[in-house]
């Protein structure tokens, strides 16, 4: 039986990758960024994790609007890396698990979830940056790596009922795996920001650490939320929101904060970090 | 989907309607090689996919609002401003009318 | 509002394209499957359809395994069409009607139904015969079409209850477009066949004739079929009754029967037809 | 998907990983160009999609089920056969070890 240790949900700005390349983790504009990590790689010693399963979008990378998957499950043996266009440094491939894989598929199918399959599949910034921030001295990191992806690039996304849905069957899918295996859930994007439009530059705060208590404590709170709402009150760009409620929702009812931080701005962004650990079984008030 | 958000375009099936070429252009740019041979030769780059006179205008202008205008999606728009080495901040500054140093410092105030 | 006119069901077997382009459809061989269609060309002058809305398999031609959706929707102004590798004659490409596309795409994601979407699409065999057989004169047909595909290439494939639910929001998705259309749906495939393996050849006339009489009264009953089932009941390429069903979903709880047909073999294959009228709303003793 | 149907190979995750090279040789076939390219120099074109030996010996002896059992999906191998011209019964044929007309007699006897 597989066991997921917990979940990461972290945002995935590609000015990380440059940064990193450039050595700035410790200037004042980056530190206060960067320094959120090490709490989660402390914690991540602890977890030992084996797989990564990488809730992610694309972002034009990997899929055209030739054919736009809603939710896409990779499948291959390696995952690989390109420059997205901005000349983002590029690293050797990461590996994959596909036996995980394709029974996640396979479960996830049998649950009225409408996937696509990816044997090949270039990973992005939004894939590649978590990656790095949990393992900076480690590429590839010290896991097998699993993505799944979900459309945030055209309307309309997916709602926010279903991704917690989705981020569920998720978690059933990897838990009924026969394999011992110890599965970190990390979900990328966020939190509130705004490239496009007159609006450019757009951030919420308060939107921000509202959507982050209910991620803890609540994640069915924020189901409420229409995508138009999410849009409106986060920013075009602020959907990815639906990342980090998957991901949660691939957890169990209950999980313990490990640690958390914000940031404004880091780029056009407010950069969110949530560390949670699963909870090995209901709590017994529960 | 209503858009009804000030100074914000939904990208929903309107938008991808009237974008698709000009979207399939700035995706080709994923690879060096294309945006090698649209540097070169940008008119013929341009004709290859072609873009209606108000996405090659925009293009030519390098006006991201006015490319938002007739159809680009911010995702694959941004691999274009790529090709100029502009960052999201500078594009930003441009949509918003703002300085670059203005738009950051709009950024910063936003966490306070 | 649109008006769903009703639905045909037909094989599409490639060598149907041949027969036709060799003019062979009133030789001894052909000519039981080819007279069918009369009856359903009678039809369609009644039901005066706008657009056809295809439900049907892709072969490998638009999409492969490294972006392979469960459910896709075409939303391109049109559909090209290629030989597939066989020297199939081509035509000039299908015209599309992406208005309509993009209010079934969101209709369905708003139903939690997580679609690809295709704004460049090649459309095989499983579209074209289909089309040639309903308007042979015609090429392109005089209606918009809309191609939606359900994978059968690998599997898991969706299960019959997925593919019923998702003709019938198909069929909802259709009847709230404002414009006013009429459309006919086409779903294509089937029935028993098997091309690969030792069992090769395999056909199941007793298992076809049971479906072809739930499609029509009962769609409901054949959902208690796994796919397993129907590869094993109707060979490994049988499973492409799951567009009969999507289609017949579309339609409304009742609907008459105008012609059936059934023919063993054309090519490897047990050639189905249905041409199915909707009944303009519940018969009162329902 | 449990495997217990005689004669047959359900084509799942387990055979896709196995088959991926050769399936995505066999969907090139779809253009010509191809096609013509592998007829012009089979080796170099098996070498490109860096099959394993088992599947380039079973595509050197156009066995069509030594190709599934080497992971080959039937949708692709269909379009490998038609280079050769085959048709599905002459598969069919190969694949049960009958003749043609044997194939076809069987398939019209179940009509009957
Ligand atoms: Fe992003
Ligand atoms: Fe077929």
């Amino acid at each position: 039986m597989a066991t997921i240790v917990g979940a990461v949900t972290t945002s995935h700005i590609p000015a990380i990758g440059n940064a990193m390349a450039n050595g700035l983790q410790h200037e004042p504009y980056w530190a206060p960024f960067f320094d959120g990590y090490e709490r989660a790689r402390e914690w991540l010693a602890t977890a030992r994790p084996d797989v990564a399963v990488v809730i992610y979008n694309d972002h034009g990378l990997n899929f055209f609007l030739d054919n736009l998957p809603t939710f896409a499950v990779g499948a291959a043996p390696e995952y690989s890396v390109e420059d997205e266009g901005w000349g983002l440094p590029t690293f050797p491939p990461y590996r994959g698990i596909p036996e995980l894989s394709w029974h996640v598929i396979e479960t996830l199918v049998e649950q009225d979830f409408d996937v696509a399959t990816c044997q090949e599949m270039r990973v992005d910034h939004a894939f590649v940056n978590p990656m790095r921030l949990l393992w900076p001295d480690r590429t590839p990191p010290p896991v097998a790596t699993l993505p799944i992806h979900i459309n945030t690039v055209q309307h309309p996304l997916p709602k926010t009922s279903r991704c917690l849905a989705f981020g569920r069957a998720i978690g059933q899918a990897l838990e009924s795996f026969d394999d011992e295996l110890r599965v970190l859930i990390v979900g990328t994007g966020g939190l509130s920001h705004q490239l496009d439009g007159q609006r450019a530059g757009f951030i919420n705060k308060e939107f921000d650490e509202m959507c982050m208590a209910k991620i803890i404590d609540d994640p069915g709170a924020l189901t409420a939320l229409s995508i138009h709402d999410i849009v409106k009150l986060g920013g075009t760009q602020g959907t990815e929101i639906i990342m980090w409620l998957a991901a949660r929702g691939a957890l169990g009812d209950r999980v313990d904060k490990i640690h958390g931080s914000y940031h404004i701005p880091v780029s056009n962004t407010a950069a969110g970090l949530l560390v949670l650990e699963n909870r090995a079984q209901p709590a017994l008030w529960y | 989907m209503v858009q009804d958000i000030p100074g914000t375009t939904i990208f929903d099936g309107h938008e991808a309607m009237k974008g698709y070429r000009l979207n399939k252009m700035c995706y080709s740019f994923n690879s060096k090689e294309n945006r090698d041979a649209f540097l070169a030769d940008e008119d013929a780059y341009c004709a290859r996919f072609e873009l209606t006179d108000v996405q090659r205008d925009a293009i030519r202008r390098r006006n991201v609002l006015a490319l938002i205008e007739a159809g680009g999606n911010i995702y694959y728009l941004a691999k274009f401003a790529g090709i100029f080495g502009l960052s999201v901040q500078d594009i930003g500054a441009q949509q918003t009318g703002m300085s670059v140093d203005d738009f950051k410092a709009m950024l910063a105030e936003q966490g306070r």
